[in-house]
């Protein structure tokens, strides 16, 4: 059994790292439960979107599909805020606290321009929550999403500061790099949630 | 205190009224509720068969094991060699029971084919509405002069199949005769079929199933199965207009009826009075029952049901009715002429 | 524990309970008295009297006006008021008043009537009923708390629920050109 | 039998006190709001459901009484129907499922040799979280705004037009609250499952109970976010006016039912897998030998999850879906009885073959059999679309859900109790009132109970607040109504043996029956740290190992919160994190998070408002203080 036992009915471990990255780490597997959680209420709505529409002889019901110009901006603007997001996670794996600090600050600056735009795709949305079932759903879908981006705005906030005013640990970096992928799956969530709001009502 | 209720007092008459007509899955009376019987015998019989070995096995092996207590050394041999006698048995066990289940199962699909299978030639057609807390029905006819509406008590021929459509007006509802047929739920902005046949006369009591509200527990429905021209003779009734032909006293009551609160909410074909937001009234008079199934159709119980309806069914929509002691006589005399 | 002191406390509390959430069936709980026959009689328009008007309790009570709601439908005031857009009859959700807003007013309106179309309900619907309606229409112009006034029916919707209409301040006008 | 913690020279003494030191909670009030122990936040969750379980009895108490003879008027309908729906509300999600958690997040970290859980202040989050959810749902009760629409709250009948007043937003948001809380629970179990285990338990090695909870908690992740979803539409339907619901605007009924039992079906088995975790450990522990087939039982265990999430349409086959759906969920109805079986046949082999030693905890063991086979046996009925048209929504499903859930997971959790109270407490529990216990609610159960099913067939529906006379339903309605006071006399006497046992009980011992696993090497009951040096896992039953525990860890630092961390399959040492230390925003967290969710049932605006205080509170929860951090920034060891 590594490492070695010195002697017999003793398992030293006191070489062990403190921290450490990956699924090594319980943050790790943490957030891996939430985007489970989280995912699993993305699908369900989407799948009430779908019941609904089954259920429904026009769709979307008395009302035109959302514009697509803010939503598509804002799907690339996410995409792009992978970049900086990624690059942050690379340097906190480095333990480099300078490029740390850099590429949280970009990821913030992406984290106000994508949450600026997304005030502008609700006004784009050609439907209201309390107009028919099908502005309820979508109305839904927007929310749940947002609210995913706030949160993930305001955590990377809180992290951010704290990488700039301490005080800092190793396992500071491992809450960046989670903080990084909880991102990831922020981003990526979306891109079923944009089809299925901005192009299912077209089809 | 203020959550004990007002106390509906229903009379031993009414308790009696209600003892008469069966409400029971075990005493099938028609084809549907036949199959769903017989299916039952299966499925009860292969259960305590399965149960009980269960048991058996278990004082079995409490029987012959040995005893112990905390001190006796644990026997973890198992942990080291495989015990085939104990993996034989529990293989054959499982397969036991797996073969059993597929018994069943094969058997429930039988008899849904059956249930769906109904022959459905000179079907009354009739569309049962729910309402909180009481039953609309419209027998429908290719003829509309022959379409007729009665509520709460319906009627249907011995060995001619039924199809009833079923619609909720505003929470979901259950429509559930156990001795003809199983459940079916009526849901608002959905309809649903039942098919059922009756096929020995009687009378039988059904209610809703599904919790919808304050006077779920008060929502009955009578079904009278009876010999097919009987049927006939009580549709022809039914879809006679009310008479005209009053004594002085009954057409105060009906002057009654149409002053006061009775004429907003229900009909009465040929009087003028046609709301439809309670039982229609034009046959009132050839019910055994009052209030969706909960009263017994006479005059006192109806002279309490229109002055108090909140003592006897708390919740209930019918608003309470004050009336003079005259207006009330004269009202009931021109009920009572509602046959 | 806690848990249970924390229960007790609530018990205490609980010995008066929330009027907002009894279900009040017709005929059983107090509802306001009528207001006195002279007003009843009073079909000048305009400012209604100084005089006290009677509260209508019903209006602290969802259940009752949500009974209100119904019998909207159920006795088709919709025909005329268009559920309170108004048509035949004068709107009900704005701030125009033309017999007065009081409960008493709409108690005697709906009571009696009025000239030019609005027929007497009296004894025809039970005087509780008319409580209730007399709540609910009040609750159109967002005269009730929110968390009393009816939400959105399960019907094609009109617009906003009552509980989320703006409060209308009511204004006494006088009778409509049309109808003169 | 060897145990694990007896200091054998000085050393390890005063490393006994130091971890004691480090890992306890704060004293004073203070200290009590800030605890995040495993132990006592479990303890506190624990005694929290069990009052929840007797208030939700009180109220069936009533029930019966009113359903005692025909026509009673003790209650009206509109209490009744509270009555029933606070009845089912607190059982389903204020005790059964949170019970469960409470006990797992107490014995998981002990089962693993843990020294805690995985997340503690989030382990304390959850547990305040649940306590104002419950508090509040019953405060509203007290105030006549208990929810009346049935614990499944059907629309219509619970939408905005059918349920005017609050009542059911209380409802919806008393099931956010036990959702957040079961949901962040399961993560925490999942997490230190997987990461915390003692070096050498490897995947295959992990206690059978152990297994049970991470199966549940996988299945509480995929469960409870669809009735969190369905009960958020139910309210802004009521509240700001969305359609889910409204068929005239494109909503559908039916989308509520289904929602509610892709959660509602699965969530019986999170109710009753756990249970079959409590069987495994004492029918091993008093029969004298390991549990047969302890592959069977893990792949059953896992078979019954997946099968969980393929049946929920058998609570809608009186609805108009197609005929052809519904044989479909006939058949995964019917197989899901398979592996439950399976389970049954192999601790029967068991039995069989083992030594018995019949203390109250195997009597309990013993009373699942009876009761809960016979539950399973009317579950395959129900599986039956035809049979089911005719008991659907009867005392016979009644009587069917109570012989699952009380055979499947009360009798089994009271055997817990009896086990695992010495290692709580430190002492036995009486075996005298214990076996009364058994005996009265067996025969109070059953007499209870069994009439139902009768009921049902003689055609008698739920939920109804009475029944007229003459329909012959008198006396069954009586029998259940003695049998119901029974189970409150049992349930009581369980009181009273707890409170005299706590104080004057038998002195149990680190390992009072001699069992296997690794919360009996510690003392009863264990210290702040769990274990004063964590053991090596030598097999599935270590204690029983022929040669004891082969190693003990060492080379943790004993003066700050310092873990082990292990591999996911082999349970090879890894890391040694340090876990936080307690605090007191998790609780005014969760203060903040009521404080929105109340306020969120009167107006909308409250969820923007009210997160405010819930960033505040969880950022300095976030927020490292210096002390500790340099501290352990002196000591780290960079991978």
């Amino acid at each position: 059994m590594k490492p070695g036992m010195r002697e017999p009915g003793r398992l030293d471990v006191s070489e062990l790292p403190t921290f450490g990255f990956g699924h090594r780490s319980l943050m790790w597997w943490g957030t891996f439960g939430l985007m489970l959680i989280e995912g699993m209420i993305f699908a369900l709505t989407i799948a009430a979107y779908f019941y609904l529409r089954s259920h429904s002889v026009t769709w979307p019901m008395n009302a035109a599909p959302p514009e697509l110009l803010w939503g598509t901006v804002n799907t690339a603007v996410l995409l792009a805020s992978m970049l900086p997001n990624h690059l942050a996670k690379q340097a906190a794996e480095k333990l480099d606290l300078k490029k740390v600090r850099i590429w949280m600050v970009v990821c913030l600056l992406f984290s106000l321009v994508f949450l600026g735009i997304r005030v502008l795709e609700f006004t784009s949305l050609n439907t209201r929550w309390d107009s028919q079932a099908y502005g309820s759903v979508v109305w839904m879908l927007m929310a749940l999403h947002t609210t995913h981006l706030v949160t993930d705005a305001y955590d990377s906030a809180v992290l951010t500061v704290l990488m700039f005013t301490g005080p800092l640990e190793g396992k500071r970096y491992v809450d960046v790099s989670e903080n990084a992928m909880y991102w990831y799956f922020v981003v990526l969530s979306w891109l079923p949630i944009y089809a299925v709001i901005y192009w299912a009502p077209r089809f | 205190m203020k959550r004990i209720a007002a106390l509906p007092v229903l009379s031993l008459a009414g308790a009696a009224a209600m003892a008469a007509p069966f409400q029971n899955a075990l005493k099938p009376a028609g084809i549907q509720a036949e199959r769903i019987h017989d299916l039952w015998l299966l499925t009860v019989g292969i259960c305590s068969v399965v149960f009980a070995a269960v048991l058996v096995a278990l004082l079995l092996a409490l029987s012959r094991a040995g005893r112990s207590d905390a001190a006796t050394p644990p026997d973890v041999a198992s942990l080291a060699a495989p015990e085939p006698r104990l993996k034989r048995n529990v293989l054959l066990a499982v397969g036991a029971s797996i073969a059993l289940l597929l018994v069943l199962i094969v058997a429930d699909f039988q008899t849904d084919r059956l249930l769906g299978r109904m022959p459905l030639s000179d079907a009354v057609h009739i569309e049962v509405t729910a309402h909180q807390w009481w039953w609309e029905a419209r027998y429908n006819d290719p003829e509309p002069g022959k379409i007729f509406t009665t509520a709460n008590e319906l009627h249907i021929p011995v060995g001619r199949p039924v199809i009833m459509t079923l619609k909720s007006s505003d929470v979901i509802h259950t429509f559930w005769l156990p001795n003809l047929h199983g459940k079916k739920d009526m849901i608002p902005g959905r309809t649903s079929l039942i098919r059922l046949r009756a096929d020995q006369p009687g009378t039988y009591r059904g209610q809703c199933a599904e919790f919808c509200g304050l006077e779920h527990a008060m929502m009955a429905f009578l079904v009278t199965a009876e010999p097919n021209d009987r049927y006939e003779a009580w549709a022809d009734a039914q879809r006679r207009e009310a008479s005209n032909v009053l004594s002085a006293r009954e057409s105060r009551g009906r002057q009654v009826f149409m002053e006061r609160s009775c004429v907003m909410c229900h009909t009465v074909q040929g009087s003028g009075a046609n709301a439809v937001f309670g039982p229609d009234l034009t046959h009132v008079a050839s019910r055994q029952t009052l209030a969706s199934g909960v009263l017994p159709n006479n005059r006192q119980q109806m002279a309490a049901w229109v002055t108090q309806p909140q003592k006897l069914k708390p919740g209930t929509n019918m608003p309470a009715t004050k009336l003079s002691g005259e207006e009330l006589e004269a009202l009931l005399d021109y009920l009572g002429t509602l046959k | 524990m806690k848990t249970l002191l924390c229960l007790c406390c609530a018990a205490l509390l609980s010995l008066s309970g929330c009027y907002r959430e009894q279900r009040p069936l017709p005929g059983a709980p107090a509802t306001a008295s009528t207001p006195d026959p002279l007003r009843m009689t009073n079909l000048q328009p305009g400012e209604p009297k100084a005089q006290a008007n009677p509260a209508n309790p019903y209006e602290e009570n969802a259940y009752a006006v949500s009974q209100g709601k119904r019998l909207f439908k159920q006795y088709n005031c919709n025909g005329c008021h268009a559920s309170g857009g108004g048509d035949a009859g004068p709107p009900l959700m704005d701030d125009k008043w033309i017999y007065g807003h009081e409960p008493a007013n709409i108690y005697a309106s709906i009571v009696q009537g009025r000239p030019n179309g609005m027929p007497s309900f009296g004894g025809h619907v039970p005087e509780d009923q008319v409580w209730q309606l007399v709540a609910y229409i009040r609750s159109m112009s967002g005269q009730l708390r929110s968390d009393v006034a009816p939400a959105r029916s399960d019907s094609l919707s009109p617009g906003k629920a009552e509980q989320r209409r703006e409060r209308e301040t009511p204004a006494s006008v006088a009778l409509p050109q049309s109808a003169k | 039998m060897t145990t694990i913690t007896t200091p054998t020279h000085t050393g390890q003494r005063d490393s006994a006190r130091q971890l004691e030191q480090t890992w306890r909670d704060p004293p004073g009030l203070y200290g009590w709001f800030a605890a995040i122990n495993h132990k006592t936040i479990a303890v506190r969750f624990m005694l929290t459901t069990f009052g929840f379980f007797v208030a939700g009895g009180v109220l069936a108490l009533i029930m019966r009484l009113q359903l005692a003879r025909p026509e009673n008027t003790l209650v009206g309908p509109d209490f009744y129907n509270q009555l029933f729906t606070m009845h089912g509300t607190t059982m389903m999600f204020l005790f059964a499922v949170p019970v469960m958690q409470a006990v797992g997040s107490y014995l998981v970290p002990l089962m693993l040799g843990a020294r805690s859980l995985a997340f503690p202040r989030m382990n304390a989050f959850a547990y305040w979280i649940f306590l104002f959810g419950g508090l509040m749902l019953y405060v509203a009760f007290l105030l006549d705004i208990g929810p009346d629409a049935g614990w499944f709250a059907y629309v219509p009948l619970s939408g905005p037009d059918y349920s005017p007043g609050k009542r059911v937003d209380f409802w919806a948001q008393l099931v956010t609250f036990t959702e957040l809380s079961a949901l962040l629970e399961a993560v925490i179990l999942i997490t230190t499952i997987f990461k915390m285990r003692a070096p050498g338990m490897t995947l295959n090695r992990m206690p059978l109970y152990v297994w049970t909870m991470l199966v549940t908690s996988f299945m509480v992740l995929f469960a409870m976010p669809s009735v969190m979803l369905a009960s958020t539409a139910l309210i802004t339907d009521r509240l700001v006016g969305t359609h889910f619901y409204n068929p005239a605007e494109g909503g559908d009924a039916l989308l509520w039912q289904h929602l509610f039992w892709f959660f509602g079906h699965p969530e019986v088995y999170l109710i009753f897998i756990p249970p079959l975790g409590f069987m495994s450990s004492i029918i091993a522990t008093f029969s004298r030998r390991p549990i047969y087939g302890y592959p069977a039982m893990v792949l059953a265990v896992i078979a019954t999850a997946f099968l969980a999430f393929g049946l929920w349409v058998h609570h809608m086959y009186a609805t108009n879906i197609p005929e052809l759906g519904k044989s479909f969920f006939t058949a995964s109805s019917a197989m899901i009885a398979i592996p439950t079986a399976i389970q049954i046949f192999c601790w029967i082999a068991t039995l069989w073959t083992g030594k018995l030693n019949f203390r109250t905890p195997l009597l309990f063991a013993l009373g699942f059999f009876f009761i809960l086979t016979l539950g399973g046996l009317t579950g395959i009925i129900l599986a039956s679309v035809a049979l089911d048209l005719q008991v659907h929504d009867t005392y016979f499903v009644v009587a069917h859900l109570h012989y699952v859930l009380i055979g499947g997971a009360v009798f089994p959790l009271f055997g817990a109790f009896y086990y695992w109270f010495p290692k709580f407490t430190g002492r036995l529990l009486g075996e005298t009132l214990g076996k009364w216990n058994f005996w009265l609610f067996f025969i109070g159960f059953n007499v209870s109970f069994f009439p139902m099913h009768l009921l049902g067939l003689a055609g008698m529906p739920r939920r109804v607040w009475t029944y007229p006379a003459g329909m012959g339903w008198d006396q069954m309605n009586l029998a259940a109504t003695v049998g119901g006071m029974m189970i409150g006399a049992s349930v009581l006497l369980f009181i009273i043996n707890v409170l005299r046992s706590r104080r004057h009980g038998v002195p149990a011992g680190p390992n009072p029956w001699g069992a296997g696993t690794l919360e009996w090497g510690t003392d009863s009951p264990p210290p702040a740290g769990n274990f004063v040096a964590p053991p090596v896992c030598g097999g599935r039953y270590p204690l029983w190992e022929p040669d004891g525990v082969p190693a003990h860890v060492t080379g943790l630092a004993d003066d700050r919160r310092e873990i082990l961390v292990t591999t996911l399959m082999d349970a090879v040492p890894d890391l040694r994190p340090v876990m936080p230390s307690p605090n007191i925003w998790p609780f005014l967290s969760a203060v903040a998070v009521t404080i929105l969710f109340v306020g969120s049932i009167f107006t909308p605006w409250a969820v923007v408002w009210g997160a405010v205080p819930i960033a505040i509170g969880m950022t300095l929860w976030f927020w490292p203080r210096s002390r500790e951090t340099r501290k352990n920034a002196a000591s780290e060891v960079h991978p």
